[in-house]
């Protein structure tokens, strides 16, 4: 069998694309839009409803995929766009920093929420 | 005899309007990440208090931050469909010698995605 | 008056030319000329010395491949009046080294090709005797793979995909399609050995789902898909091996 | 320099790539050479449409493939090649099968078949209606499995190589350098295919210019029964571009100005109403044989009542009965033609069709072996004569003849290797040092001469067709006897342009010119000769057949002013020559 780690970072793409395209528009609708304009009431996301309902295990678990998976998306998309658009001389080092930031992002996300 | 290698630049990505369609869909992806990094900052201020939140979410009102959302939002809807419409090349279904209509394919997902945005609205808006 | 417009063809003769340049042309229009019928007048009647390949004019041999107007096409498919009054522009199919003219080279997709091991390979002791008839196949089995052996080799596919233009070491789309076209032939049991290439980094991992391959297959294979599918594939293999490196060796 | 290998396979064709296989298979230690003008799978084997022949079903039998056979070729046929090839003809079908011919399947999985023109039984197993397509990539990939396979390909054989009475190889033109080589063999099989484009409305390819039947007849080897060219009756206007029997096998009709089906007045049967369950009827109306739809095609435009177009007249081809889902599935490649080069969806529309000039019944004189007069040369597939397809191939015969008679040649070919190791290095290369010379001095460095290749190919396609296509007559073919031997001429004065050593498309164009005139004048004088009507072969000054005096298969052997026919008895075992007789209940 041949051997390529791509695999790994192709799934987590996969899983932060179906993610992203599922729920952030409807996220972005609300943080930008229904909420500024005021077209929901009154401020529904109000700390002390917004805390507990972080603080159940399953909306972590769910806040912790909806925020981490996409930066797999992004890390393994824009790592092909660098190396498309000619620094395929550094593909490695891209790589590194890409997956890198999403593990980042992965790590503060599971720290944070943890936290809560 | 010698064959002739024509150069290839790296703005070919410019010469062609699929080729442009496909860089946008591919950078969508900074705004999925950046809009990522809002919640992660948003999830990040529930756990400095109340206070610290309640500013942050002020924040929202104000117009820069509308137009970001836009904007945003345009790239991730742009996200969403290319997504979609992408599904059936990778799901292909057969139903005995025929296959399952793209349009289908495709179709479920739209639905789905309908469904997901009704309950996490009403998950978010009114729980 | 009979209406005529305008091919702007590349040239490229290495005994004479170190750089290729572009030729004008004035051919008639015809309204059921393609763009291959116009050429054929230029080398019938006005210049000998322009090289091209051509053969069936029915799209089906896959020799005259072109980029007109910057796309990919069969010329011989490619009809005069969807361009006319313009002029055309004519090159050899992107990516691929040129030897003369319209001619371009296509060791490295034959090279490409044979690594891929693109016949069947019968599960060994199992083979039928020719005397015991045909392997049984349900139209079923048949759809599962029958798009993608519809591939004629003209590698518009290639010409169109900007990672192979950007890095020749892929094995591009053709060359994947058809290793998926045996792999998924229920008569067939060689795909371990076509994965050291399709699931290598040269191979699908390459892709980054551009999708023009697709677009431009004058033949409806869709390697874009096949790729996308390979890529499930792959993915699962992959995870057997890790959390389960001890099943499913044979 | 040059390279030399056991055996040496001229064409990549289907013919060509069985016989090589066939080689591989047998002893893995042989060398052998596919030589190829073009890459394989451009080979024109790729644009067979309808399937190919052979009784796997049991309520056929073989009897009957040699009867319709025997039958279709108007008692042309060797009988005992017809015997061998009907016998082997389910064995190499299910070889294709084996290795990975996408054959259409019934739903119990074994494979489907359908009927073809001139068969009284449905025979013709099919991939859909891209069979040739679907048979050439399969052999063709098969072929890379073996790496005792040396491929030469875009290289452009132009001699055969004789030496001490034998064939030792070819002389081939590496196209990308311009370089000339002998590729030394110890036999050599011509697989070249065969020369539509000796007439101007062809199914055929452009590179089908009867190369290799050129090169046989230059070297001395007879080309047998040339006068017999098949008109298909189905072509587009213009184009040429086939429209595949199938069309007709699925239920498609054929009528004329007033919409009427007018072979009915051809004695080719009474029609059914096409939605009679019994539509279409095997060996009857349009599923007769291809000469005689091709002629009633004539006698109809004589009669005023085809339709006239920009191309010339036309009739209809009407398949809109059988509904848009069984068009997309059964013949799906004829819409996808007709829309691209008729314009029209044949889904809504008739299609307008001719005939137009498809296959060559004729070429190299062999035996069942495959092999020739010349020691050491053989061949194989269209451009080679077994006898199997007499005066009228009948469809979907051909694609099996490659398979049959491309094995056994690759079997021949190799025993003759083994038992003839000698190869004359030193002369073979002298021969190709001067067939260089002959290049380079006619062609490369070619200066002056004032005749453009194209007006002599057009000249030579329009008295091919005028006088010696569907209907000939002895004034009709003296008149292309001498045109051709004018064409003859007026080729040493031809204009070369293109003074390049690489890829040089004038000079291929040139030498295949030169090949055509070649095979023209064969079928020309072949034709002259035969004073009778047999199969495709129509003299309107000799309208019966004469089986007296022609039960004789035609031998055109070269010689300075004019080729020298000769013949030779039709192998008749237990078949006795009867009346071909179509359209009734047996
Ligand atoms: C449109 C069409 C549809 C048909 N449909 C059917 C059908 O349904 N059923 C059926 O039974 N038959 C059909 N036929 C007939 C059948 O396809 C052909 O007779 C057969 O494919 C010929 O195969 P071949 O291998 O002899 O030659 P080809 O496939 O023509 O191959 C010839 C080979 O020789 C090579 N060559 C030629 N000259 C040279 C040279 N000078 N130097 C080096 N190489 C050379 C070429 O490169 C090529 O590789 C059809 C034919 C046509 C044209
Ligand atoms: S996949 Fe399509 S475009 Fe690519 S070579 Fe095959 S037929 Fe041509
Ligand atoms: S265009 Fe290229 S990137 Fe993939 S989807 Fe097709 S191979
Ligand atoms: S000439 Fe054969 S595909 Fe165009």
């Amino acid at each position: 069998m041949a051997k390529s780690n791509e695999p790994i970072w192709w799934s987590l793409f996969s899983a932060g694309g179906m993610v992203a395209a599922m729920v952030l528009p409807i996220l972005i609708v609300i943080t930008g839009i229904l909420i500024p304009f005021d077209l929901v009431g009154d401020n529904p996301l109000n700390f002390e409803k917004i805390y507990s309902a972080v603080s159940h295990l399953l909306i972590k678990l769910i806040l912790f995929a909806v925020i981490s998976l996409p930066l797999f998306h992004w890390a393994h998309r824009f790592r092909f766009t660098l190396v498309d658009v000619g620094l395929k001389s550094v593909s490695t080092p891209i790589a590194i920093l890409c997956y890198g930031g999403a593990i980042a992002g992965t790590i503060v996300a599971a720290v944070t929420l943890w936290n809560i | 005899m010698s064959t002739y290698h024509r150069p290839v630049s790296n703005t070919l990505w410019l010469k062609r309007k699929p080729y442009i369609l496909f860089m946008i869909r591919e950078l969508t992806s900074v705004f999925v990440a950046g809009y990522c990094i809002f919640l992660l900052v948003l999830v990040y201020k529930l756990t400095q208090g109340a206070n610290a939140y309640d500013n942050f979410m002020a924040a929202l009102n104000s117009p820069s931050s509308v137009a970001l959302h836009l904007i945003t939002l345009v790239f991730v809807l742009y996200h969403t469909i290319t997504w979609f419409n992408l599904t059936p090349k990778i799901l292909v279904l057969y139903r005995g010698e025929e296959r399952i209509p793209q349009w289908l394919v495709a179709g479920t997902f739209y639905a789905g995605w309908a469904v997901v945005s009704v309950i996490v609205a009403w998950l978010v808006l009114t729980v | 008056m009979a209406e005529t417009m305008k091919l702007e063809i590349f040239r490229y003769q290495s005994e004479k030319d170190s750089e290729p340049a572009f030729q004008t042309y004035e051919i008639p229009f015809r309204e059921d000329w393609a763009v291959l019928d116009a050429i054929n007048h230029i080398k019938d009647e006005i210049d000998g010395t322009l090289s091209y390949r051509w053969s069936c004019q029915m799209g089906v041999c896959g020799s005259c491949g072109m980029m007109i107007n910057s796309v990919p096409k069969l010329s011989c498919s490619a009809f005069l009046k969807d361009y006319y009054p313009d002029k055309i522009r004519v090159e050899p199919l992107a990516s691929f080294p040129v030897e003369k003219d319209l001619v371009f080279e296509m060791d490295d997709f034959m090279t490409k090709l044979t690594d891929m091991q693109p016949y069947i390979i019968p599960k060994e002791g199992e083979e039928k005797a020719l005397e015991e008839g045909e392997y049984l196949q349900s139209p079923t089995e048949l759809a599962h793979f029958k798009q993608y052996s519809m591939c004629i080799n003209c590698l518009l596919c290639y010409a169109a995909c900007p990672v192979y233009a950007l890095d020749s070491s892929f094995i591009g789309p053709a060359t994947i399609a058809l290793g998926q076209r045996y792999n998924m032939d229920s008569r067939d049991h060689g795909r371990d050995a076509r994965q050291e290439h399709i699931a290598s980094n040269k191979g699908i991992w390459k892709c980054t789902f551009v999708g023009e391959c697709s677009a431009v297959c004058p033949k409806h294979v869709d390697p874009a898909a096949t790729i996308q599918r390979a890529k499930v594939s792959s993915t699962i293999d992959w995870f057997k091996d890790v959390l389960i490196p001890w099943g499913k060796k044979k | 320099m040059n390279s030399s290998h056991d055996i040496v396979m001229v064409g990549g064709g289907g013919a060509g790539l069985r016989a090589a296989i066939a080689v591989a298979e047998t002893n893995p230690d042989l060398s052998i050479a596919v030589v190829s003008k073009v890459y394989p799978m451009r080979s024109h084997t790729v644009a067979a449409e309808g399937g190919a022949a052979a009784v796997i079903k049991d309520n056929d039998s073989l009897e009957n493939h040699i009867n319709d056979t025997i039958a279709g070729g108007d008692w042309m046929c060797d009988q005992d090649a017809v015997e061998l090839f009907v016998n082997e003809a389910p064995r190499e079908l299910t070889q294709m099968e084996h290795w990975g011919c996408p054959w259409s399947r019934e739903l119990d999985g074994t494979v489907a078949v359908r009927p073809f023109g001139g068969m009284k039984t449905e025979r013709t197993w099919y991939a859909a209606d891209k069979t040739g397509f679907h048979m050439l990539h399969t052999l063709f990939q098969t072929s890379l499995k073996y790496n005792n396979i040396t491929r030469y390909d875009e290289w452009f054989a132009t001699k055969i190589l004789v030496e001490n009475g034998r064939c030792q190889g070819v002389t081939a033109i590496e196209l990308r350098s311009g370089k000339v080589e002998a590729i030394a063999g110890r036999s050599v099989i011509m697989c070249t295919g065969g020369a539509g484009r000796i007439f101007p409305f062809t199914t055929n390819g452009a590179i089908k210019t009867g190369d290799g039947m050129s090169m046989a007849y230059r070297a001395g080897v007879p080309l047998k029964d040339m006068e017999f060219i098949q008109y298909h009756p189905t072509g587009l206007p213009g184009t040429g571009i086939l429209i595949t029997e199938a069309a007709r096998g699925e239920g498609g009709i054929l009528v004329n100005k007033d919409g009427y089906r007018y072979l009915q007045d051809y004695e080719l049967g009474k029609p059914l109403d096409i939605n009679d369950p019994n539509h279409p009827v095997k060996k009857s109306m349009e599923l007769g044989p291809r000469d005689r739809l091709s002629q009633a095609f004539v006698a109809e435009r004589e009669k005023g009542k085809t339709i006239s177009g920009p191309y010339g007249h036309v009739v209809h081809l009407d398949v809109r009965h059988l509904g848009e889902k069984k068009i997309d599935k059964k013949i799906p490649f004829v819409r996808e033609l007709s829309k691209n080069y008729a314009g029209i969806d044949p889904v809504y529309k008739p299609i307008p069709v001719r005939p137009v000039v498809h296959y060559m019944m004729g070429g190299i004189d062999t035996d069942i072996t495959g092999a020739t007069a010349l020691p050491g040369f053989y061949a194989a597939g269209e451009c080679a004569c077994v006898s199997i397809n007499g005066a009228n191939r009948l469809g979907s015969n051909s694609l099996t003849e490659l398979l049959v008679f491309g094995r056994r040649a690759g079997t021949a070919a190799a025993r003759f290797a083994l038992e003839n190791t000698a190869i004359d290095t030193a002369s073979l290369e002298l021969q190709a040092s001067d067939e260089q010379k002959r290049i380079g001095r006619n062609f490369f460095r070619k200066a002056g001469g004032t005749e453009r290749i194209f007006i002599l190919r057009k000249e030579m396609n329009e008295t091919m067709e005028t006088s010696a296509g569907i209907y000939r007559s002895e004034k009709s073919l003296k008149e292309t006897c001498d045109k051709i031997k004018e064409l003859k001429d007026r080729f040493s004065n031809i204009n070369m342009e293109d003074k390049s050593l690489n890829f040089n498309t004038e000079l291929t164009s040139a030498l295949e010119l030169e090949f055509m005139l070649d095979v023209a004048e064969a079928i020309a004088y072949s034709a002259l000769e035969r004073t009778e009507s047999r199969g495709s072969h129509q003299r309107t000054d000799f309208p019966e057949r004469d089986d007296e005096k022609f039960l004789q298969h035609s031998l055109a052997y070269q010689s300075d002013a004019e080729p020298r026919i000769d013949y030779k008895d039709v192998v008749i075992t237990k078949w006795p020559p009867g009346a071909r007789v179509y359209g009734k209940k047996e």
